[in-house]
């Protein structure tokens, strides 16, 4: 049972790599990486079968912090977008060289 | 005088100077919020943090002064993380001295600005303390979401906005590799404090169980991109660039200290026994960031990036202190972060002297013939650049922190005489923009239409002279910082029998 | 520094004589020098201001004239004219110390020379000044060398040295640098004296460098002619190579033997192999050195540019003592050089083959002193034969007489250009008043030393009882004597046995004193006899120099007529004391002299002497009268439209090309590989271009890389962060 | 003399108070220049001037003791001061001098006086950070001759870096920033890598002697490494001192930064800079490694790199248009002299290197400062600019023409006596390298007399020459002691041979005695 948990964190944690890479929108890019934190809270509550609650503790720990990275990191993509009128990352690329 | 750190009250009394701060940090938000957005509303909240953090720094020095130990548990009391703390605490401190002038120059007009740093510096310490991976996350969130945030403190430059977004989905990205990483070592030790980790690995022989191994990797990619070492160094040029100054200061300075603070912990008390595995990586990691990190540098016209690249190359310097796996190492990271910061830091402030608002006047052709102008600022200036490249006395300290870790790079039982050379020629193409920087300022005649830099605030050029004069007073007697920073290196909890060899 | 720690060799009987003074022979030109440097210097300098830089030489042609060359006319050859310039203003004091300073010398040289006959010495006189170089087991001190073969040559010196300097003050009265040559002329005499009285070979070098130097010095006295600059350079140059030979054999001595006193090589030299490596070796390199300095092939180009100097210096230092210090130098290593009969064979046929090579450009040269100098070159090739075969004595004897009928010669032809001069200068005509074409009919207008002349022409030709008889016929006697019963004959130089090779030599020395009688003659026809050709205007002011010239050449004239006296051979004992110099030289080089004839001394029966005898003096007379029968000097006509010559007359008066093939096959290439391969190709392309610009180049592009990678795009950013996990990812799973 | 100056206890304190003056001076120069910065250009020009000058004089004067108080013959450091620096890495600040160091001190001390005369009146931009500079030169350099502990060593051969990098790049000529950058960034590579040399050493010494030690002495007698290591530290020190010699393939900076520097610049950079290296040779790298020194791989590597140098330095020479880098590539061939003199390991020939390392400096210290003077009054350094100028500055002909017969080594004066102990010298051990090296007595005077007379002889065809002033009474008064000295050398160089004799013969003796051999007892070692 443990194996296949971890493996399909596994699979979910890539498909968020691939989400961030693939995708322009930066709300889109964050989103793949908030699916990136669920994959390992997954694989934490998996492990803590194996020993005991502090990997379930764990779990509350990542999802608090990640509800406070959405709340401040959507702030700071609104105000990007007050700036260039655009999330799109393709256009953003005023810093370079 | 040991802290049973399961008893919670002795927990709290281990914590002391984290929880002055934090609970200090608060307040000051409160007061911040409180009144509204004004220049001197932000300078009077800036005093404020300002003394908070000596207070801070007090009773740092004064829980280090009474030589406390801890047993077994979720935080370390040794020498390592107080000098830890009182480095960033001093970067904190240079933070917010330079962004009270900044900030008025720039109309950054909250005041929540300083008490995000604040906040930063709380995170950094949490790193600095923890001994459990579970407070290394959250230490490194807490600092990175307030570094986030400061990145893109300035809401008129599209700049800022634009690196601080950068920085926030990078940063995320990374979060969620540590994480993962920290994931599988629980995983396949079952702990994840760090000394448990330690032993089991050791016990267990766990070099070639692969969990661990791709924890360990993970947990390297995390702080490698964490301390913005070569391949993973991409956001830092352009979050530097774009951030308020002040800001690149503290987070090329302070942050840099306590993701390392962090990373030679995790790897001298939980992984050393994954030395066979991470050797080679860790090693080949220092190389190219000391290489990226040097000849990218060369062809940067904007002062701001050259100084941002210059710091990938410090990371790769401080990388080789990790490379050696010794107690030594950490000393000699110590004493290097001690120079590099204060270099750093005198560097933006001349950065910021010089600039003008809105972030102009920072490309190398505003520096020609500086030195006619405004000759303090060029001589400071070239003192800095000389103690980066690591150049003896002219450079000051700079030269012994070198020296210090190619002495530790050297005398490693596995000795990295290669790394040592591949340091010194890389700093031999430092020299190469370092010294340009020099040139600019003294070799050649102010254009006609440059305007004369306007005189910089009381702080800024008090922290300018400050840090020139320690540089150069510690370069020549360095005795003093090196017993210090030979002294505070991380220490096994008591409960163990005392194993570490002792540094030389 | 000359008087401290001079530790008298108490047992020698001359260290009571006058000789203890030997010191002050060199030490009085020194201070000849000195003040007369001094004179000019305060002549010609005026000193700068303050601040060189103010006043950036605005007016162009102000008064910046230092005093120095007075007015800005400097003629190609020697002598300053345009009316009469005031003579340099301290014209007196210099004419006083410049020749007193030599008379002085050679007084007491005289007296040293009288002390020494006076006492019966068994070993030389060494009188050590003070402790040069100690260094390891080097230990040189700075040593004088006091001997009959030093003390003849500071005769030769001193002597024949006063009388030039007396000449001189005639012949340069009128040149703005009037000064600043007599101080040039005593540190040449200095220095010679130095040479030759040396007591080790280091300090023979600096006697022998110093001359060198000196010669630069004279050669290019009137340096504002570019002519004149270029034969100074040319002639330091060409030593310097010679030096260059005599160095390596001072290096072989010292790896060798040990030490580097001349008394020390002598014996350490008698106990070296007899024709081994390493006395063959010194010797050939001494000899390299000697070929430099006494104008021997190859290395003789420079004597004849030398004559763009002073007439007075070629006389001195081209003729008389300078180009003599390599026969010195064979003579004083006279131990080494016996013990080597290979390298006494290089030295006579390399003597012989100069002789005859410039005999034969010597017939076709127009300038009077390039025909001097090319017979001067001719004549030391027979002393190198002299003592190239082991004759020290009669190589010595031949370079005595020499220095007196050459010196005379060469002063003769100085009163002829002085005279042409001031005829030239009354008319202000620019025309050649060397070239013998201008000449011709002067014995009318020079009487005194168209007889003079003719003395010394008749010495040089060898026509019997003038002292180039005796000396010349002494070395072909000696070189005949050698051809069997010798080291020499024994040995063989490149395959052909010695004996033969003596023989050659012997032929080329009768060939060569037969185109020496024809050259000397048809310069004294082209220079007195014939119609005159200096031109209508110019001939009355042709006149007799003043006495103060025409004095010494009357001295010269009788030393070159009875020099002969010094070394009577035993053939005509009646006239002199039989072999007087052979029996003063003996203590020298007579034990090595004897080595070369295994033994006892050569001897050849009578009648093959007086056969030798008579082939001389037939020689002489033939070459004579053949000039004077095949040169018609009625015949010439003056420099400037006489026809180009062609043929070997082309060839000959070109000096057979020699200096254009030099320079085209060493001067020019060395400078082009140097210019463009070694500087421009090697240092600027490879070291600089690739490797110091090229890293530097390298460093950027990796950096310009980098900052291209940096796009801006968030994208590019995560791919970098995603290539560096996977390859952590890598290396830790594939360890 | 001698017991006046024991009476002073002059040798206790002499060379620590020879390295703080200088800096005691550039402080007060720095001083000066705050408390004046309101007086007029001109006034503060001449002030500092003489300020600079009274320092540099006082430095030369007490510096002139140590001719007496030095007694060349004792086998210990002389003058030995030893002061803890950094305890916690047994760095000391040990400073001696023995025969050698104490010849190549006087040479610094008395040259700098004069290189200040020679930019007396060139020198008028920000003077105040130019004598700044020149102290600060003088202390890096005195430290690199007398410190006897690597780290020390180290930190002052880097100190003459940066003074000398601004003196080119800021008062320099026309290409000064690439001579600056080229000089600076090609003196580091090799420096950083004898830095890492130096803690290999360290590490060692520590090893065996249980705390860390740096000190010259105790690793010199203690520290025994195996021969592929060896090889490698002696690789990495020589690099370094190569650079500096500059030996043939690591030259190309030196005509670059000669030619652009100013004239006290490259006079105190041919004079002395240069004599670091050998210095460096006859100190670090042959005593340290002997093995390495004496293998026969490395030693005719080095010397025909030496007479390469020679050679090739002499015949690029000759091409040169520029007078100023003429002078600079014969330095390259005079210095390729002194390392076949230290290589060919004998008496003779190390004593002549000596020599010519003291007479190379003198000589082409005083052309640099002749062809500086000319270069104030026409600002050419092109050769065929000049011509014929004898007529209208006879001085300065005369001068010049003495002091190029002293740097082709003509007999009498002092580039002969070197040249002469180190060809006879090294003939012995290296008969072939010496006869090579003894044909640049040739090329020298082809390319010196050649350009001398394309300078000073000639017709004086150019109307700008004629207005030229001769040399004024500074000018004579600096250039006369210089003279003096060529001719004094020359002639009577005793005193100078006996002063460097005892320390020569006995590194000779070191090196040879310690090939293969166990570790040597402390008791006959050489320092």
């Amino acid at each position: 049972m443990l194996a296949e948990a971890l493996a399909l964190s596994a699979v979910l944690f890539a498909i968020g790599v691939i989400g961030v890479l693939t995708r322009r929108n930066a709300i889109i890019i964050f989103m793949c990486v908030e699916l990136m934190l669920n994959a390992v809270n997954l694989s934490f509550v998996a492990l803590s079968t194996l020993y005991g609650a502090s990997g379930q503790v764990f779990v509350v720990f990542t999802m608090t912090v990640a509800a406070a990275e959405a709340a401040v990191g959507l702030a700071i993509i609104i105000a990007i977008f007050r700036h260039v009128k655009t999330v799109n990352l393709q256009n953003i690329n005023l810093l370079k060289g | 005088m040991t802290f049973d750190l399961a008893n919670p009250s002795q927990l709290m009394q281990a914590l002391g100077p984290d929880l002055l701060l934090i609970v200090g940090a608060m307040a000051l938000m409160l007061w911040a919020a409180w009144r509204p957005e004004s220049d001197e509303h932000q300078r009077a909240v800036g005093v404020a943090s300002l003394a908070l953090i000596v207070a801070t720094i007090g009773l740092t020095i004064w829980y280090a002064a009474r030589g406390l130990s801890s047993g077994p548990g979720i935080i370390a009391v040794d020498n390592f993380r107080w000098a830890a703390n009182i480095v960033c605490l001093l970067g904190a401190f240079g933070a917010i001295a330079l962004g009270l002038e900044y900030n008025v120059r720039e109309r950054i007009r909250p005041a929540e600005s300083h008490v995000l740093v604040l906040f930063a510096t709380a995170g950094m310490m949490m790193l600095a303390a923890a001994r459990d991976l579970m407070i290394v996350f959250l230490g490194v969130e807490l600092m990175s979401v307030a570094v986030y945030v400061l990145a893109g403190l300035n809401r008129r430059s599209n700049k800022a906005a634009e690196g601080s977004l950068k920085y926030f989905l990078l940063g995320a990205f990374a979060t969620a590799f540590l994480l993962y990483g920290i994931a599988l070592i629980f995983g396949s030790t079952g702990s994840t404090n760090l000394t448990e980790i330690g032993q089991r690995i050791v016990e267990g022989n766990y070099v070639a169980h692969p969990m661990a191994l791709v924890g360990t990797a993970l947990l390297l990619i995390g702080f490698g991109f964490k301390v913005a070492a070569a391949p993973f160094h991409m956001w830092a040029p352009d979050v530097y660039e774009g951030a308020p100054t002040p800001i690149t200061a503290f987070m090329a300075t302070a942050v840099k200290a306590a993701a390392f603070t962090t990373f030679i912990r995790v790897w001298l008390e939980a992984l050393p026994g994954m030395g066979e595995a991470w050797f080679a990586p860790v090693w080949w990691l220092a190389a190219v960031a000391m290489f990226v990190g040097n000849t990218v540098a060369l062809s940067q016209r904007n002062l701001k990036r050259l100084l941002a690249y210059s710091s990938i190359a410090h990371s790769g310097y401080l990388l080789v202190a990790v490379a050696t796996g010794t107690l030594a190492g950490s000393a000699a990271f110590l004493f290097y972060i001690v120079a590099y910061t204060l270099a750093s830091f005198g560097a933006f402030a001349v950065v910021i002297a010089v600039g003008s608002e809105g972030d102009g006047n920072n490309e190398l052709s505003d520096y020609e013939g500086l030195w006619h102008v405004r000759p303090g600022l060029a001589a400071a200036m070239s003192v800095f650049m000389l103690s980066l490249m690591g150049f003896p006395i002219f450079g000051g300290v700079g030269f012994f922190g070198k020296w210090y870790l190619l002495m530790a790079a050297i005398e490693a039982p596995r000795p990295l005489t290669t790394l040592a050379v591949v340091l010194v020629l890389t700093s031999v193409i430092s020299a190469g923009y370092y010294l340009n920087v020099v040139r600019v300022m003294f070799m050649k005649a102010r254009p006609e239409g440059a305007i004369t830099p306007v005189r910089a605030g009381p702080l800024t050029r008090g922290v300018v002279f400050a840090t020139a004069v320690v540089i150069l007073v510690l370069g020549l007697v360095p005795s003093r910082v090196i017993g210090w920073s030979r002294a505070s290196i991380p220490r096994a909890p008591v409960a163990q029998t005392a194993s570490a060899d002792l540094p030389k | 520094m000359m008087n401290p720690a001079m530790t008298f060799e108490g047992a020698h009987p001359l260290a009571a004589t006058i000789a203890r003074l030997v010191w002050l022979l060199p030490l009085l030109p020194l201070l000849g020098f000195l003040i007369n440097g001094a004179l000019a210097m305060l002549g010609a300098a005026k000193i700068g201001p303050a601040d060189p830089s103010e006043g950036h030489h605005s007016e162009g042609h102000g008064n910046g004239h230092g005093g120095v060359h007075g007015h800005e006319h400097d003629d190609a050859h020697d002598h300053a004219d345009h009316g009469h310039p005031p003579r340099h203003k301290f014209a007196g004091i210099v004419s006083l110390v410049g020749p007193g300073v030599l008379v002085a010398a050679f007084l007491l040289a005289s007296a040293i020379f009288f002390a020494m006959r006076g006492v019966e010495m068994e070993h030389p006189y060494v009188l050590t000044l003070f402790s040069w170089m100690p260094v390891g087991d080097l230990n040189l001190n700075a040593t004088i060398l006091l001997d009959p073969l030093s003390m003849t040559m500071v005769m030769v010196v001193t002597g024949v040295g006063m009388l030039i300097h007396i000449f001189s003050v005639g012949y340069m009265q009128d040149d703005p640098g009037y000064p600043r040559y007599f101080a040039y002329l005593n540190l040449f005499v200095f220095f010679m004296l130095i040479l030759v009285l040396g007591g080790s070979y280091p300090l023979l070098f600096v006697g022998w460098e110093g001359v060198g130097l000196c010669s630069y010095l004279l050669i290019g006295f009137w340096f504002s002619e570019k002519a004149n600059a270029d034969a100074g350079k040319k002639a330091f140059i060409v030593n310097r190579i010679g030096d260059f030979g005599f160095l390596v054999a001072m290096f072989l001595m010292f790896a060798n033997l040990g030490t580097l006193d001349i008394l020390g090589v002598a014996d350490k030299a008698k106990d070296l192999p007899m024709g081994g490596a390493v006395a063959t070796a010194i010797a050939l390199f001494l000899f390299l050195g000697c070929t430099g300095k006494s104008a021997q092939i190859p290395l003789y180009t420079w004597l004849p540019d030398a004559m763009a100097g002073p007439t007075p210096v070629s006389a001195l230092i081209h003729a008389a003592t300078m180009v003599t210090a390599g026969v010195y130098l064979v003579a004083r290593a006279s131990g080494v050089f016996s013990m080597a009969p290979v390298a006494q064979l290089t030295v006579a046929a390399v003597g012989a083959l100069t002789a005859f090579f410039a005999a034969t450009i010597g017939l076709k040269q127009w300038d009077i002193k390039k025909v001097l100098a090319y017979s001067t070159v001719s004549q030391l090739g027979y002393m190198f034969v002299g003592v190239g075969v082991g004759a020290y004595v009669a190589g010595i004897f031949h370079l005595a007489t020499h220095a007196f009928f050459k010196a005379l010669l060469f002063l003769g032809s100085g009163s002829v250009i002085y005279a042409m001069h001031k005829a030239y200068h009354a008319t202000h005509n620019h025309d050649d008043a060397q070239d013998m074409r201008n000449m011709g009919g002067l014995r009318h207008h020079m009487p005194i030393t168209f007889c003079l002349m003719w003395i010394a022409t008749l010495a040089i030709a060898g026509i019997p009882l003038f002292s180039g008889f005796f000396s010349k016929d002494e070395i072909l006697a000696a070189v005949f004597a050698r051809t069997h019963g010798s080291t020499l004959a024994e040995a063989s130089l490149l395959g052909i046995p010695g004996s033969t090779v003596l023989f050659i030599v012997y032929g080329l020395g009768l060939v060569s004193a037969l185109m020496t009688a024809i050259y000397m003659t048809r310069m004294m026809l082209y220079t007195f006899h014939g119609p005159n050709r200096t031109g209508e205007a110019e001939r009355p002011h042709l006149a007799e120099a003043p006495w103060v010239m025409t004095g010494p050449l009357v001295v010269l004239g009788i030393l070159a007529a009875f020099g002969g006296w010094l070394n009577v051979p035993a053939l005509l004992g009646a006239i002199g004391p039989v072999g007087g110099l052979e029996h003063w030289l003996e203590p020298v080089v007579g034990e090595n002299a004897l080595r070369t004839t295994l033994g006892e001394a050569a001897h050849l029966s009578h009648s093959t002497e007086l056969v030798l005898v008579g082939t001389a003096i037939a020689i002489a007379v033939a070459g004579i009268a053949f000039a004077v029968w095949r040169l018609k000097p009625a015949a010439l006509v003056a420099k400037k439209d006489a026809p180009a010559a062609e043929g070997i007359a082309r060839v000959l008066e070109n000096k057979y090309f020699v200096d254009e093939g030099y320079d085209a096959a060493i001067v020019q290439p060395t400078v082009a590989v140097s210019r463009n391969v070694l500087w421009k190709g090697f240092d600027a392309g490879v070291i600089d271009g690739l490797f110091v610009n090229g890293s530097a180049l390298l460093a950027r592009a990796f950096g310009w890389m980098g900052s291209q990678l940096q796009t801006g795009h968030l994208g590019t950013y995560a791919w970098v962060l995603l290539i560096g996990v996977l390859t952590i990812l890598g290396a830790f799973t594939y360890r | 003399m001698t017991a006046f100056l024991s009476s002073i206890n002059y040798n206790a304190w002499i060379v620590p108070a020879l390295l703080l003056l200088p800096a005691i001076g550039a402080l007060g120069i720095g001083a000066h220049a705050l408390l004046t910065a309101k007086d007029p250009a001109e006034k503060r020009w001449r002030e500092v001037r003489i300020l600079a000058f009274a320092f540099f004089m006082v430095e030369a004067l007490l510096s002139l003791g140590l001719w007496w108080s030095i007694d060349p013959a004792a086998s210990g450091w002389q003058a030995l001061v030893d002061l803890p620096w950094i305890p916690q890495w047994g760095v000391r600040f040990t400073v001696g001098l023995d025969g050698i160091a104490m010849v190549l001190v006087l040479l610094t001390t008395l040259l700098m006086p004069l290189a200040v005369l020679g930019s007396w009146t060139s020198i008028r931009t920000k003077p105040h950070a130019y004598y700044a500079n020149l102290l600060v030169l003088t202390v890096g350099m005195l430290g690199a001759f007398v410190s006897l502990d690597l780290v020390l060593f180290y930190v002052m051969w880097e100190i003459g870096l940066v003074p000398m990098y601004l003196i080119i790049g800021i008062w320099g000529g026309e290409r000064r920033l690439y001579a600056a950058i080229k000089f600076f960034v090609y003196t580091m590579i090799g420096s950083l890598l004898m830095l890492v040399a130096i803690l290999y050493l360290g590490s060692e010494a520590s090893r065996v002697g249980g705390a860390p030690n740096f000190s010259y002495d105790f690793i010199l007698n203690n520290v025994r490494l195996d021969p592929t290591t060896t090889l490698w530290l002696f690789g990495a020190f020589a690099l370094a001192f190569a650079v500096k010699v500059p030996m043939f393939p690591f030259h190309t900076w030196l005509p670059d930064a000669h030619v652009e520097a100013p004239t006290a610049g490259s006079v105190i950079l041919a004079a002395i800079m240069l004599k670091m290296g050998t210095f460096g040779f006859i100190r670090f790298a042959l005593p340290l490694f002997p093995e390495a020194a004496m293998n026969p791989a490395v030693r005719t590597f080095v010397i025909v790199l030496a007479v390469v140098g020679i050679v090739y330095g002499a015949l690029v020479a000759m091409v040169q248009p520029d007078f100023k880098k003429l002078v600079a590539y014969s330095s390259v061939s005079h210095l390729g002299f002194v390392m076949l003199g230290i290589f060919a390991l004998t008496t003779e020939s190390m004593q002549g290197a000596l020599v010519v390392n003291v007479a190379h400096g003198i000589s082409t210290g005083a052309l640099f400062l002749l062809v500086g003077m000319i270069y104030e009054r026409r600002h050419t350094r092109m050769i065929e600019d000049y011509g014929g100028i004898a007529k209208v500055v006879p001085i300065f002909a005369t001068i010049l023409t003495i002091v190029s017969l002293s740097s082709i080594g003509v007999p009498g004066t002092n580039g002969f006596i070197g040249e002469f102990l180190v060809l006879v010298g090294s003939f012995k051990t290296q008969p072939v390298a010496a006869v090579i090296a003894a044909t640049a007595v040739i090329f020298a005077a082809a390319y010196l007399l050649w350009a001398l007379q394309r300078i000073i002889y000639n017709s004086l065809s150019k109307p700008e020459n004629e207005g030229i002033k001769d040399l004024n009474w500074r000018e004579i008064g600096l250039l006369v002691p210089l003279v003096a000295a060529i001719i004094w050398i020359g002639v009577y160089p005793k005193p100078l041979l006996e002063k460097t004799e005892p320390a020569a013969r006995r590194l000779v003796t070191y090196v040879e005695a310690s090939v293969g051999k166990t570790p040597v007892t402390a008791s006959n070692t050489a320092r």
